[in-house]
């Protein structure tokens, strides 16, 4: 029976990238380019050499962390498509802190930046919370709406009272902050490469939701509450309180991982720092089965993905467009691909299937022992 | 789908295996009905009846077996070719969209009426009118499905069935929902139809089997393991047939009366989801040591008291005093906390989280006790022990604890929640119609159940629609009706006539 | 410029502006009733927002220039239900989460759509678009006239949309089918309905009309075509389903509130402002989330089974 | 001379007709005129910064001399890396700081062009109201839309001028939407900077056969089909910025400068669409060319930071 398993997962993956490897060639070769020189940079360009590895690690980062945020609100019950403006939020709250105390050492300030981080993300996702939980206001609409809130507000700060004032100064006005002190910069820790040390925080963190969500008591609420709301009420959990708290912790990671990016890469709030993290997050928070022993290898293989894919518009002269393409497909084959491999159902009829047509294929005299 | 075009003078059921993943559903069934019959299946929960009837309603695809009608091998991929033939079935869970009119859920199913950008309504109410009338089952078409009661579901279904022309009836369960006089009504307008229809009637209560059937087949894991004539085997005979050992549902022999109130309610008022004013000055006493029987027909406000002693439902007026203490509208929480035991009536989803386990059910309401937790920590240890000592206690069936709770079959769902809430040692245990579709082994377990905390001095609130119940296992048994206790009466003296009586609404002097 | 002017402008500006929200909320809402979240809306409208330049562009002379406009929004609604068939048979046939695929969707249609312009197009280009058609006396009227009925035939036609999906989701067999299937498609498949095709039926007919409202975009509003022209607009059409309620009129409300905010901010900008336009940019945003926030709610009647892939053979 | 190497990292696309576009064009055009064997060129399109991260390093590893980010998104980026690649020039803007000695930055001075328009529009407006369809007060559409606003003031100080943002750099859409409504409250010359103009633009157009007009901040939308509604058009060209750091680079100067664009230098190009007909009267033509000659001569300091909305 394993073996069956086993063949019939590979045969799902195998089906499922074959077709993503098919729609993709299809539109390359419609735009001229080469399939293979593509998807061989895809996923070998991020693989050969340090820098490339580490790029890969540096985009995983901010993707563990909402995605560990995201997994605690779907597991609560909570659509959180917010993710985008909560990474923002942190930013400017984190980067604010860090500016505040610039002669803080760094055991003060970096602790006291990520904290203003997650709760920046978390006041972000908590009016979420709370609109769905007091008001009844869905919280798609809200997080959508949120997005945008949150984006005008970000270019507000930066352009007026947070402007970085050698800006105003030269005249140059990029909507920038100042550059944080070197104090709020999380270290290197691959030496010529911008690997940060949020990575460790970041997997230090997904096991801590581990527990949170699994070993204590509040992350059971919270799970009963998102499975099935009606039971949790009646078994004594106060459903909205659990909401909003899964709307905080959500967008507090959301806020954190703003924070980490400002200060493991770019030291100072500028323009495009989530860089669609939020949405990215979400997809790897599934991948990854909303728990985070899988959201982490998701997060990592979304980071191939996100940095092989850039590499081809360098290496196979690919147009940046090409690229939300091939990771559309990818994703779409990779759901289907996901469901099919935990179908029990489906396992069962391949099986049938797989034994009676292997049963009829196996000669009698093997069976009777007759030696070849 | 208006009547098929040939009656259905004989369907048989040869070999029929179904397999899920990891269970045999069926395992190798055959079996006959003719025209003008009623077969009764039966069986313990999970022994694979719904399966076998989805089979023949077109709903599942046999692995092996064939059915055949008047001699003809059929197969039927989709509902839709089952009713082609005439095979109509009323499903255990209601098949009715809850936000659909009940016309609009007629209309739904019956092709003849969809016109090309319109619906042909009015052919529909014509359609029910004429199937009500012919069958005496009254429904009001112009009603949304979720305002209906259960029973009056129930018969929006078995209208809706017959709307699609439907020559073989399957029933599964349909009387476990009812009330006794809504169950006679049924039975009666069954046996009348059966001069035109078949009929495959399932139930776990062997005394409708025994006055409806003609034949019965018993199902056990799967398979056939008795056919014969109903009129030669008493339920007693079937019931042992049935689970492999005689069963006797235990009855409460002693009547003696404790003083000590433990639960007291006092002119409550509350309103039902509708913002009727389901509760209307109620006024109740639970004793310690005692089984207090609420007898009612259900819609009567049954469902809002036991959601107000919960603490799931906000009061209006009135108080509940519990131990003393004055407990109106406080949270379920502290409703738990103070010693509560509650029994919900929708266990799906209710009384249990479906995806998580039946270890993490089992602690539903006390994983944040010291037994459970350290500081907010979970002590998945206990947890697990817990679980498995409670699986053995209670004789729950699966096949591990760590396995999701939806999965489980609705007898064992049911002792999950039953040991959860009994473990718990509660002062006062609310049980909201606790054997409803359970199979009779499970029935006997849990009543026994019952009376036991009954004896450790346990105040038993006991909500059913089924006077046997009912009358076997009170001390006293209060009658709701309009959301006020009619009357209290010592269980030695009710009779069942004058409960029906009363729960109908009729006060006699 | 006095306030009444101001209102007649803002007015008339907002209606039409709605329609590509409103059109892509409309068929977004098919989705959703027959239990699907198509989070790939935006997708599909860009896909259809240059599908439906693409003639115009391309076709400047002979017999079928004068069709061109008629022509783009057959192929983005064409290339709609494509892609509203891809998304079902991920979600549908294949059963996927729902939420993820709908990312991977946008990401799909937004990524092709761009690809294929800058191969096809090479750059951001104007077209004629669609012109504005006075319907004959009815833009006579004093103020009405020109809030309602003076705008590019598109309009109308959008317009006329609500009433339609409403009749089709409340007074046809179909819709029937749709709002069972999408709150108890058990009780749909028991009943002999075919719940995947009704769902394939539903998402290729959103996905038509999220074609529809991209070539909207492209033909009749900005009337050029660019890769993130629908900046957005897909994932606020989504929201505005939730605002409405699952209701075609609802979300003609969400639309046109929207809308009305966006031209209401954009004037009081122009008007001139004393505080950051930030703020004033913000408004619409804010405007749908209080507005639902405070209005009444009343029992939701939507689709219970949204998101949740139905499988015969799976226990409930 | 010897081979050199460039690469580009934008935030659009480069067929975005504006910000992007120009400096692709650019490095084109010296592609073109040095040569492909001495030229090599590759460029990498809608780059966030933390991909831009990544792009850059590429680039530098795989011996690229001259790295263009194009954009102050990426200064941080670029000021990181050239510690690390102290051999590699890297140039980024708009800026007008001083980097260190391997970065060159560039800043456009357009309010010049602002002005220039401004002119136009402050004479060619009848009804004295003006719409300016801004993306976000930022960077140089800031110094545009100020050098605008004094260009107008310069001519015709009655004018009202209708500044708006979109809050968006490439929302084609809204920009339309805002264009429209600037000319429902009466403007009859707009004009917007980024690539989302070209939305305004095109709605402009839709008022076909009204006076209408339109003064844009980017040359081809001369070439447009929209381009009967352009008054006159500025661009950027960034030719002279390109070349210049190849032959600094050539001249062993890596770095530590900052060019301006301005009409002085050639950095921008300003061009009358002789399309339009009789809008265009030769009051405006000779009041343009006059305020540009001294701007090349460096007799017209524009105070464009002393205007505040
Ligand atoms: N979502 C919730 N639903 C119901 N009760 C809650 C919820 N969150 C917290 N509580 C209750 O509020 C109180 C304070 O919460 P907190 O989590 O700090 O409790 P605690 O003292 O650590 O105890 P616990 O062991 O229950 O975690 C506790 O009684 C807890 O049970
Ligand atoms: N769709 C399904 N997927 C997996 N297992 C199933 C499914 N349906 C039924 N089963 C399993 O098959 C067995 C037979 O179930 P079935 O519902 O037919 O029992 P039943 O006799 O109708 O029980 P009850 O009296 O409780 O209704 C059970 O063990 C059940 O868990
Ligand atoms: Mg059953
Ligand atoms: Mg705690």
């Amino acid at each position: 029976m394993n073996k069956i398993k086993l063949l019939y997962r590979l045969g799902v993956i195998l089906t499922a990238a074959l077709a993503a490897a098919l729609v993709g060639a299809m539109v390359l070769t419609a735009i001229g380019a080469s399939p293979i020189a593509t998807y061989t940079t895809i996923f070998t360009g991020p693989f050969a050499d340090k820098y490339g590895i580490t790029e890969v690690l540096v985009r995983a980062i901010p993707l563990i962390l909402v995605g560990l945020g995201i997994a605690i609100s779907f597991r609560s019950g909570i659509l959180n498509i917010g993710a985008e403006g909560q990474i923002l939020m942190g930013i400017l709250a984190s980067t604010a802190m860090a500016l505040a105390f610039p002669g803080a050492p760094k055991v003060i300030l970096l602790p006291l930046m990520f904290m203003a981080g997650a709760l920046g993300g978390a006041f972000w996702g908590g009016i979420a919370g709370f609109l769905r939980a007091k008001l009844g206001v869905n919280e798609i609409l809200s997080t959508v709406m949120l997005n945008y809130i949150a984006a005008q507000f970000y270019t507000y700060l930066l352009r007026g009272p947070m402007i970085d004032s050698n800006e105003l100064l030269t005249g140059s006005g990029t909507p920038q902050s100042m550059r944080l002190p070197k104090a709020a910069w999380l270290d290197r820790i691959v030496p010529e490469t911008r690997l940060h040390a949020g990575l460790i925080l970041a997997l230090v963190l997904a096991f801590c939701v581990y527990s949170l969500l699994w070993r204590t008591t509040w992350g059971y609420r919270l799970r009963a509450a998102g499975a099935e709301a009606k039971a949790a009420r009646y078994a004594g959990v106060h459903v909205e309180r659990s909401l909003i708290t899964a709307m905080l912790l959500a967008g507090g990671f959301a806020g954190l991982a703003g924070a980490v990016e400002v200060s493991g890469v770019h030291h100072r709030a500028i323009e495009g720092i989530s860089s669609g993290y939020g949405f990215s997050g979400i997809v790897v928070a599934l991948f990854g089965g909303l728990h985070p022993a899988g959201i982490v290898p998701a997060a990592v293989f979304f980071g191939v993905l996100l940095v092989g894919a850039d590499m081809t518009q360098r290496s196979a002269g690919v147009p940046a467009n090409m690229i939300l393409v091939l990771q559309g497909v990818v994703i779409l084959a990779i759901v289907s691909a996901k469901m099919y491999i935990n179908n029990a159902y489906a396992l069962e009829r391949f099986a049938r299937f797989f034994r009676r047509s292997g049963t009829a294929k196996i000669p009698r005299s093997v069976k009777t022992g007759g030696q070849p | 789908m208006q009547a098929a075009s040939e009656p259905i003078q004989e369907l048989k059921l040869v070999g029929i295996c179904k397999r899920f993943p990891g269970i045999l559903a069926c395992d190798n069934v055959s079996l006959e009905v003719k025209r003008g019959e009623v077969l009764a299946l039966v069986g313990e929960n999970g022994a694979g009846k719904s399966t076998l009837m989805n089979i023949l309603a077109g709903l599942y695809q046999p692995d092996s077996g064939t059915i055949s009608l008047n001699g003809e091998a059929v197969h039927f991929k989709t509902p839709n070719a089952a009713f082609a033939h005439g095979i109509g079935m009323v499903h255990q869970n209601f098949m009715l969209v809850p936000n659909l009119t009940v016309v609009e859920n007629v209309a739904l199913g019956s092709k003849n009426l969809h016109r090309f950008m319109n619906l042909d309504l009015n052919g529909a109410r014509r359609r029910i009118k004429e199937i009500s009338e012919h069958h005496e089952l009254p429904v009001n078409p112009d009603a949304y499905i979720w305002q209906l009661s259960v029973g009056e579901q129930q018969r929006v279904e078995l209208v809706k069935t017959l709307c699609f022309g439907a020559q073989l009836l399957i029933l599964d369960e349909p009387t476990s929902a009812l009330t006794p006089q809504e169950t006679d009504d049924l039975l009666a307008r069954l046996k009348r139809m059966t001069a035109e229809l078949s009929i495959i009637f399932i139930s776990h209560k062997l005394n409708e089997v025994k006055a409806l059937s003609d034949r019965v087949t018993i199902l056990r894991h799967g398979a056939v393991v008795f056919n014969g004539t109903t009129a030669d085997h008493t339920p007693a005979e079937l019931a042992a047939l049935m689970t492999g050992h005689e069963v006797t549902l235990p009855r409460n022999e002693s009547h003696d009366q404790s003083t000590e109130v433990i639960l007291s309610v006092k002119a409550l008022r509350a309103r039902g989801d509708r913002g009727n004013l389901a509760l209307d000055g109620l006024d109740l006493e639970l004793r310690a040591g005692e089984v207090l029987g609420l007898a009612g027909v259900s819609g009567n406000g049954q469902r809002e008291l036991a959601d107000v002693l919960a603490g799931l439902r906000p009061v209006e007026s009135g108080t509940i005093h519990f131990q003393g203490k004055n407990l109106t509208n406080h949270s379920p929480r502290r409703m738990i906390e103070a010693g509560l035991g509650y029994i919900p009536e929708d266990r799906h989803h209710e009384g249990i989280v479906p995806s998580f386990s039946v270890q993490d059910n089992l602690v539903l309401k006390d994983y944040a006790s010291p037994k459970f937790s350290f500081s907010c920590f979970l002590k998945l240890g206990e947890i697990e022990r817990n679980a498995e000592s409670l699986r053995e206690c209670f004789d729950i069936r699966c096949s591990s604890t760590s396995v999701a709770t939806g999965s489980l079959s609705g007898g064992n769902i049911q002792k999950v929640i039953l040991a959860r809430e009994i473990a718990r040692c509660p002062k006062a245990l609310v049980a909201v119609y606790p054997t409803r579709g359970v199979d009779m082994g499970a029935q006997e377990f849990i009543h026994t159940q019952l009376l036991a905390r009954r004896k450790e001095g346990v105040g038993v609130l006991l909500i059913s629609e089924e006077l046997e119940e009912i009358m076997n296992l009170s001390d006293r048994i209060a009658v709701i009706y309009k959301g006020r206790i009619l009357k209290v009466l010592p269980a030695a003296i009710a009779t069942r006539e004058q409960l029906g009586l009363l729960m109908a609404g009729v006060v006699n002097e | 410029m006095n306030s009444g002017g101001m209102i007649y402008n803002i007015l008339s500006l907002g209606v039409p502006f709605s329609v590509a929200l409103l059109v892509a909320a409309l068929g977004e809402n098919f989705n959703q009733r027959a239990g699907i979240f198509n989070l790939g809306c935006e997708g599909i409208m860009s896909m259809g927002a240059f599908l439906g330049f693409l003639p115009a562009f391309f076709i400047k002379t002979g017999p079928l220039a004068a069709h061109v406009n008629l022509l783009g929004f057959v192929f983005a609604m064409a290339a709609g239900a494509l892609l509203g068939l891809l998304f079902a048979l991920v979600t549908v046939t294949f059963r996927a989460s729902q939420g993820i695929a709908g990312i991977g969707l946008q990401m799909f249609g937004w990524g092709i759509a761009g690809t294929l312009s800058r191969h096809f197009v090479g750059g951001v280009t104007g077209v004629e678009g669609v012109p504005a058609w006075a319907i004959p006396g009815l833009a006579k009227i004093p103020f009405l006239g020109g809030v309602l009925f003076n705008h590019n035939p598109v309009v109308y036609i959008a317009f006329l949309m609500v009433p339609t999906s409403w009749y089709l989701l409340f007074r046809t067999p179909w819709g029937l089918k749709v709002r069972a299937v999408g709150t108890y498609p058990r009780a749909a498949d028991t009943m002999g309905i075919n719940v995947n095709r009704v769902r394939y039926q539903a998402l290729m007919l959103g996905g038509a009309m999220a074609g529809f409202a991209g070539a909207y975009l492209s033909l009749c509003q900005a009337k050029m075509f660019a890769d993130d022209i629908v900046a957005g607009r897909g994932f606020i059409a989504v929201a505005l389903v939730y605002f409405g309620r699952w209701n075609p009129v609802g979300i003609l409300g969400g639309a046109l509130l929207f809308s009305l905010a966006q031209t209401l901010q954009l004037s009081i900008q122009v008007g001139g402002i004393k505080f950051p336009y930030e703020f004033a940019v913000m408004l619409p945003y804010v405007l749908v989330i209080v507005v639902l926030a405070f209005t009444r709610k009343a029992r939701m009647r939507g689709p219970t089974e949204l998101g949740k892939p139905y499988n015969r053979e799976m226990r409930v | 001379r010897a081979k050199v190497r460039v690469a580009l990292i934008v935030e659009s696309t480069v067929d975005d007709k504006g910000w992007c576009q120009a400096m692709h064009d650019a490095i084109k055009v010296t592609q073109k005129k040095y040569g492909n064997a001495l030229v090599e060129y590759s460029y990498s399109e809608k780059m966030k910064p933390v991909d831009a991260g990544s792009a850059a390093r590429q680039y530098a590893s795989k011996g690229f001399e001259i790295i263009i980010c194009h954009g102050a998104q990426y200064k941080n980026l670029v000021l990181e890396m050239a510690e690390e690649f102290p051999k590699t020039s890297f140039a980024f803007g708009t800026s007008a700081d001083i980097g260190p000695k391997n970065v060159f930055t560039y800043m456009p001075e357009s309010e010049q062009t602002g002005y220039l328009n401004g002119i136009i529009a402050g004479l060619v407006t009848k009804a004295n109201v003006i719409g300016n369809v801004g993306p976000v007060d930022g960077g140089d559409s800031a110094r545009y839309n100020r050098g605008f606003y004094l260009g107008v003031k310069s001519v015709n100080p009655k004018a009202d001028i209708k500044l708006a943002y979109t809050g968006s750099f490439g929302d084609f859409v809204k920009a339309a939407e805002l264009a429209h409504t600037d000319i429902k409250a009466g403007a009859d010359v707009l004009t917007g900077a980024s690539q989302q103009a070209t939305g305004a633009l095109r709605a402009v157009a839709e008022y076909r056969d009204k006076n209408i007009w339109w003064v844009g901040q980017d040359t081809s939308q001369l070439a447009m089909s929209e381009s009967f509604k352009v008054i006159a058009a500025a661009s950027y060209d960034y030719t002279a910025i390109v070349e210049a750091i190849i032959a600094k680079r050539e001249a062993k100067v890596l770095g530590g400068e900052n060019l301006p664009l301005n009409f002085a230098n050639g950095g921008f190009t300003y061009k009358f669409n002789e399309k339009v007909g009789p809008v265009l009267t030769p009051a405006v033509r000779k009041a343009v060319g006059a305020a540009e000659k001294d701007m090349k001569a460096g007799k017209l300091p524009i105070a464009w930071k002393e205007v505040k909305f």
